[in-house]
């Protein structure tokens, strides 16, 4: 059997190669994109991704709702217990998108753009400002200037010349 | 540094959402149903699938859709902001409550039985729910609320409490 | 505030008899059921009271659980009373009850700091949604050292995660909103791949207990899945923890973030992560799969070492206190992580150590930093100038902390420190030991240049006056007290170091499986 | 070996004494200078000035309750620290220090400024931490708050290149200090003790420890930091340098490597060396200091050479050396604070209005160039002495070239031209009144050893029944001096001696002749030019490393500024891909 094969044709591993793209998706996005709001969809995909792991997890072929039916026995149930996790993971990523969506907009108040490296610049030249009110003793503006020789005296005339 | 600018969200779609009267129809006939169901999966949780979490949400979204098509301040009148940040609150205390008085009990936390030996995970079950369901409704509404009505110098999203 | 926390003291002593078995769900709850109640009453003054109040009993009550450790070994609290595999477990083991015996005492006394001026962008009526939010960070980070749960840490590492990017963004400069936003993505990150990581291993064990799991793991260890959870797990507590090349969140979030904002989460949120990165590599995968079979130590030195370096060399740097400070936290956790990379007893005992030394040290040290802002308006390192004669108590505080900082003998610092490289001996790595050494260096200088700042540095023009144009006078008892006592606590720890060494010891020998390396 | 065993006479001691009897009532030595000085930073000027001359005092006389053999130990984190360790070579070294903080505190009296007299104070109060520190641990503490202390004595001169001198003198001092802590890891690895003790040359941390001290005693291509800062601290500042650090490091040597050979060529060098490069100098603090580097070079010869007449030599002579050389920097001080001017060719005729200062000067010149019945005569002549003794004949003669150099540069070059010469034209007023009782005492000091040597010589760690006065030293030394004034006189009188040209070369001693000069100045021009190379190669290879700390680390720094959010999440897969691949390949090995 193939690689190829191996990996996608056998039963039920198809689905891990679904969530692995769908995860790498969401950091691309979350890396590749300047802009706060596509970042956080970034984020969303990811965390979707990971919702699905649980989820995969979970699902027994052919298996029901883990739910008591009296006079059956012998009934194969899905494991719930990775879709009830999945509950508080839902929550997590909604209170997490509800803040990071507060933010954002908090920031177009404050910045007026959602570009991170525009954003970046305006932080940037922030710092520089306050960096400003406090010149560094061993970084002073301007050029870097050249390491202080330690003085050093060679011969008195004809010998050599100071420095 | 920042530029100003206007509103970040404007009044408009929901302005002309508010002309369309299929949907302004629709919406209010589908409103008390979707409430209704809402409570069923509340109730029907201690049998089957559902819970609170997922009623809340159900609930909340009930409310979202009368916001869209009717716009936030109709929404506000039944549940004013005030309401749904109280509500949160009662929610999550509700849930913690029943910990704290199984503890008092002389059980473990959320040791249900201690509330009744025969009925106690019945009684548990349900505040709990009810606790969580009106946490994640009241939750919904609050975000909806914060996002649904933004305009610069609106309060802050209370998307931390979301828990 | 004093007689509502003496009168809860009280309940909890007349309980305590029949009662203490439950501290383990208290010291969560707690908080959990306080920050609700914050948000309900919608009051400052309230909020204020009942925070400082819960903040002392969940430390009181985090003593008792560590006395109670001590003595009887692990503590254990089936929530809900569903025994362990099945139920979650609250499991209190010797280094957990230390890690919240630590975040307790910085909470406690970070909320008794007084923090007046406007340090929060929160409007003074809605003040109270802060002590809302810090209870619940509160709440996560004591649930993550307790819950022995995987699951369960994930939840409550949310919790606190959520809680601290809301606090951070609090932030009165607008740059907060920046540092809580690439906060929020990096840690949601670092979330998701502790989640997933959690998942992998739970689909081999079909457990989410940390003992239980840590029995069926072996069986199961030569899995590509398991190799792969681990990784998961590992880089997503290093995010959290800020190991050197995903560090960049923290200087940000800990400079724009409310003062006590940061000084609570600088003393805390990273030793949180610590502990439960220590466990999960002791207790659920063991020192010896972990440095042995897939050599760990070969990754996470490096870059500890590279952490020192890189934090103490930016900090020597910075124009801002508080950004100097927090790149001096990374640098810190880079002797943190070292010591746990060293897989011995003593390597571990210093990185434990340097949970309470350094949370103790940094959390007062922001303290400074807050009462300077407060007073001269500024936290330049310029605006230390000359307040060695006019705010004493205040610049003696700093030099003091900055001696622990650097590791001088009498501080905390120093026994961390020394504990640290008798590791690095230990381990036959002397190299190690001489690099610890010239780190400390640079430590030297960024203290030396506020030092230099204080005592002989001339306040110019303006700078001579204070906020509001006021002369610069010593900070308010109430924000000078918890700062001293903190700072005191170094001293005091730095010099009789016997009662912190030897629970870290114990603490580092119970998760290495009382093998002793 | 006979040194050996004399050795451990005195450093074991009799018996060990643990806290009772009168040493409970004592406080550790160094503790009266450094609660002085942590009290005079807070203290108003009128108690400041009160405290540079009563805590010295007071330090002596607690100093004087302690007897041989006492030892006080505490425990800290495991280890058994020696935190004081009292015999006689000890007790000698501190009872100097002591003598040289009051002689620099009346010195400094009609100075106001704080930041000196406090780090004065300290930093002598270290020194007598170091000198008692019976492990390796405790001297590393007091050995870097000795850098530490000092270099506020250059800094507060409050310049710009005082402030660079500073912290070069601070990085070379605290990686001395680093070498020693690096050093007492390996003796503890090597021997299971940090007992200060001495030791062999050969085990690694013999030599590292070596180099520790090396650096802060100006072994030969170490040396650069002394000549560097002491021109560059205060008039007040140079009298204090002057008198601490070395001397430790010569005390540590003493202690650590009494009688290994490899010293004896080390001093020599270090003798020879700064001859050199002081004829030429123009700086004459820096005159001085070369000849301090030269003194030192006799004391570390008289370690080397070992126990008995040789170390005996070192201690006594750097005993004196302190009282002297601190007698000439002082005298340069006021000079340099009368006239803010310290070069030798700006200088000249001052005896007109500073006639005290100059006498007092020249009876250290007198004392440095060992002129019979001055101090430096009575402590030289040993280690010469013990040389010849030994059979070093080439150590012997270099000892003596280095002689007549002193004379040269340090005995007359230095008041002639500061003083005499050719007339200025400046009229400085007389030094202060507290700088001329310093001086006042440090000269009578001088002359009092010089004449009474005995009471020296009781104090020394062995017993001793040598006398300097015997008919050969007295003529010998006089001879060797006569000469070289002779010829000094001979050249000023025929004007072949040109005061002003200050490259022109007065070797004048008794071997060199007309070519000397020329020889020594392409000698010195070669010497320089190579250490000159090292310099630069290094300060390049510091440049190098400084812009590339700048560039990762300073804010706009790829490792120092905010990455984006983006960037840090590309770290975590990338982190994250590297473990998987890590883990993978450690677990399929």
């Amino acid at each position: 059997m193939s690689l190829l094969e191996a990996l996608l044709v056998q039963r039920g591993l198809w689905v891990y190669w679904a969530i692995i793209t769908l995860m790498m998706i969401g950091l691309y996005g979350v890396i590749a994109r300047d802009h706060l709001v596509k970042k956080v969809m970034g984020l969303n995909v990811f965390q979707s991704s990971a919702i699905l792991l649980y989820v995969a997890i979970g699902k027994v072929r052919g298996g029901t709702a883990a739910i008591l039916l009296e006079g059956e026995e012998n009934v194969l149930y899905s494991n719930p217990l990775p879709h009830v996790l999945m509950l508080t993971a839902i929550v997590v990523g909604i209170a997490t998108t509800a803040l990071a969506l507060a933010l954002t907009v908090r920031i177009q108040e404050a910045y007026g753009t959602l570009e991170e490296d525009e954003l970046a610049r305006l932080r940037v030249r922030e710092d520089e400002e306050e960096a400003a009110l406090d010149p560094h003793p061993f970084d002073p503006p301007g050029e870097p200037e050249d390491v202080e020789y330690p003085e050093v005296k060679v011969g008195g005339g004809a010998g050599g010349a100071g420095v | 540094m920042a530029d100003e600018r206007g509103p970040v969200v404007d009044d408009e779609p929901p302005m002309r959402m508010r002309e369309q009267i299929v949907l302004q129809v629709g919406g209010r006939l589908l409103t008390p149903f979707i409430l209704l169901f809402a409570l069923y999966v509340q109730f029907h949780g201690d049998f089957g699938p559902g819970g609170g979490f997922q009623a809340g949400v159900l609930f909340a979204a009930a409310l979202v859709l009368f916001g869209l098509l009717f716009g936030v301040d109709r929404v506000q009148q039944v549940i004013p902001v005030s309401v749904s940040e109280v509500m949160i609150a009662v929610g999550v205390l509700l849930y913690a409550g029943v910990g704290v008085t199984t503890l008092l009990l002389g059980s473990a936390f959320l040791d249900y039985d201690a509330l009744s030996a025969e009925h106690g995970q019945h009684w548990g079950i349900l505040l709990v729910e009810a606790g969580v369901g009106i946490a994640v409704a009241a939750t919904m509404t609050r975000l909806y609320y914060a996002f649904g009505s933004l305009h610069p110098d609106s309060e802050p999203a209370a998307g931390e409490h979301g828990e | 505030m004093a007689a509502e926390s003496v009168g809860q003291g009280l309940q909890q002593v007349a309980l305590s008899t029949a009662f203490d078995v439950h501290f383990p769900a208290l010291e969560v709850v707690l908080p959990l059921v306080a920050a609700p109640l914050c948000f309900l009453f919608r009051s400052r003054a309230f909020a204020r009271i009942l925070s400082a109040a819960v903040a002392w009993l969940t430390f009181g009550v985090a003593l008792v659980l560590l006395q109670k450790v001590l003595a009887e070994g692990t503590v254990r609290y089936p929530l809900g009373g569903w025994a362990a595999p099945y139920g979650i477990e609250y499991r209190v083991t010797v280094a957990g009850a230390w890690v919240i015996l630590v975040v307790s005492l910085v909470a406690a006394l970070t909320l008794l700091f007084d923090s007046r001026g406007s340090a929060s962008r929160l409007a003074p009526e809605r003040r109270y949604l802060y002590y809302s939010a810090f209870l619940l960070c509160l709440a996560g980070l004591l649930g993550m050292a307790i819950t022995g749960d995987l699951f369960n840490i994930f939840v409550f590492l949310e919790i606190s995660s959520l809680s601290s990017y809301a606090l951070i963004a609090l932030g009165r400069d607008r740059r907060a909103l920046m540092a809580s936003y690439s906060y929020l993505i990096m840690g949601t990150i670092g979330g998701g791949f502790f989640m997933i990581g959690v998942g992998l291993l739970y689909q081999m064990t079909g457990t989410l207990n940390v003992e239980d799991m840590a029995q069926r793991l072996p069986a199961v260890l030569d899995t590509r899945t398991v190799l792969v959870g681990f990784a998961f797990l590992l880089v997503g507590l290093s995010i959290k923890l800020a190991v050197f090349p995903l560090h960049q969140w923290l200087p940000n979030a800990y400079t724009f973030a409310p003062p006590r904002v940061s000084a609570f989460l600088a003393g805390t949120a990273t030793k949180v992560s610590y502990y439960v990165m220590a466990e999960v590599v002791f207790v659920l995968f063991g020192a010896h799969f972990v440095f042995t079979e897939i050599g760990l130590g070969a990754v996470l030195m490096p870059l500890s070492v590279a952490a020192m370096f890189v934090g103490s060399l930016a900090a020597i740097y910075q124009a801002d206190l508080r950004r100097l400070l927090a790149y001096s936290s990374i640098g810190q956790l880079g002797y943190m992580t070292l010591g746990l990379s060293l897989a011995n007893v003593e390597g571990l005992t210093s990185g434990l150590v340097h949970v309470f030394n350094h949370g103790v040290t940094k959390s007062g040290l922001f303290l400074v930093v807050a009462c300077v802002g407060y007073r001269t308006g500024r936290t330049t390192v310029r605006s230390m100038a000359g307040l060695g004669t006019r705010m004493p108590a205040t610049s003696l505080a700093f030099v003091i902390g900055g001696m622990s900082l650097i590791g001088v003998p009498g501080t905390a610092g120093f026994v961390s420190k020394w504990e640290l490289i008798r590791g690095a001996l230990a381990a036959e790595r002397l190299w190690l030991a001489a690099v610890v050494l010239v780190s400390s260096l640079l430590a030297v200088v960024y203290v030396w240049r506020v030092v230099e700042m204080i005592y002989f540095g001339r306040p110019e023009g303006l700078e001579s006056l204070g906020r509001d144009g006021e002369p610069v006078r010593e900070a308010p008892f109430s924000m000078l007290l918890p700062t001293l006592i903190l700072v005191a606590a170094t001293v005091v720890f730095g010099l009789w170091s016997d009662p912190t060494l030897s629970v870290a010891r114990s603490a580092a020998v119970e998760l290495l499986g009382g093998a002793g390396g | 070996m006979a040194a050996t065993e004399t050795h451990a006479q005195y450093v074991m001691g009799e018996t060990v004494r643990l806290l009772d009897g009168p040493l409970q009532a004592l406080l550790h030595p160094a503790l009266p200078l450094l609660v002085a000085g942590v009290v005079a930073a807070l203290a108003p000027p009128r108690l400041r000035k009160a405290l540079l001359v009563l805590a010295p005092l007071w330090g002596a006389w607690n100093l004087l309750g302690f007897t041989s053999g006492d030892l006080v130990s505490a425990e800290l984190a495991g280890f058994e620290l020696i935190l004081l360790r009292v015999d006689k070579l000890a007790f000698l070294f501190a009872l100097l220090f002591h003598l040289a903080a009051l002689l620099a505190g009346i010195y400094a009296l009609h100075s106001d400024d704080r930041m000196q007299q406090v780090a004065g104070l300290l930093y002598a109060g270290s020194a007598v931490g170091a000198v008692f520190a019976g492990d390796l641990l405790v001297l590393f503490f007091f050995w870097e708050l000795l850098a530490i202390t000092s270099v506020f004595l250059i800094w507060a001169r409050r310049e710009t290149a005082s402030t660079r001198s500073g912290l070069r003198y601070l990085l070379v001092h605290i990686a001395s200090g680093v070498l020693l802590l690096i050093g007492a890891a390996l003796h503890w690895i090597e021997f299971g003790t940090l007992v200060f003790e001495r030791m062999d040359l050969g085990s690694a941390a013999s030599w590292v420890l070596l180099l520790a001290i090396g650096i802060k005693c100006c072994f030969p291509l170490l040396h650069t930091w002394l000549v560097d800062a002491y021109p560059a601290a205060t008039e007040l500042g140079t009298v204090y340098l002057a008198s601490f650090t070395t001397k430790t490091a010569v005390y540590a040597l003493a202690r650590g490597y009494e009688g290994c050979e490899p010293l004896i060529w080390i001093g020599m060098a270090m003798a020879m060396f700064p001859i050199f490069y002081a004829v030429i100098e123009n700086d004459l603090r820096r005159v001085l200091g070369y000849s301090m580097i030269n003194q030192i070079g006799f004391m570390v010869c008289g370690v080397g050479l070992g126990a008995g007449l040789g170390v005996n030599g070192a201690v006594a002579h750097a005993f004196n050396d302190v009282i002297f050389k601190g007698l000439l920097f002082m005298s340069m001080g006021a000079v340099l604070l009368r006239t803010g001017r310290i070069n030798g060719s700006e200088l000249g005729g001052l005896y007109k209005t500073m006639p005290q200062t100059a006498g007092l000067c020249m009876v250290g010149a007198a004392s440095i160039s060992a002129f019979p019945l001055f101090s430096g005569f009575v402590s030289k002549s040993m280690v010469m002495t013990e040389a010849a003794h030994e059979g070093y004949v080439v150590v012997w003669l270099a000892l003596l070239f280095a002689s007549a150099g002193v004379f040269h540069h340090a005995g007359i070059k230095i008041p002639f031209f500061a003083f005499f010469a050719h007339d200025s034209g400046l009229r400085p007023k007389e030094a202060p009144l507290n700088m001329r009782v310093a001086m006042g005492i440090a000269a009578l000091l001088c002359i009092a050893i010089g004449c009474f040597p005995n009471a020296l010589y009781a104090l020394l760690p062995y017993a001793t029944d040598y006398h300097p006065y015997d008919t050969t030293h007295v003529v010998q030394q006089l001879q060797l001096l006569f000469f070289s004034a002779l010829a000094f006189v001979t050249l000023m009188l025929t004007g072949i001696y040109p005061p002003e040209l200050r490259s022109t070369n007065l070797d004048v001693d008794w071997f060199a002749r007309r070519a000397a000069p020329r020889t020594l100045r392409v000698l010195a021009a070669v010497g320089g030019a190579i250490w000159y190379g090292v310099l630069a190669g290094l300060a390049d290879v510091l440049k190098v490393v400084r812009s590339v700390v700048r560039w990762l680390h300073s804010p706009a720094g790829r490792l120092g500024e905010p990455w984006p959010t983006g960037t840090t999440v590309f770290w975590a897969a990338t982190l994250l891909g590297l473990l998987l691949l890590f883990s993978y390949l450690g677990s399929a090995l």
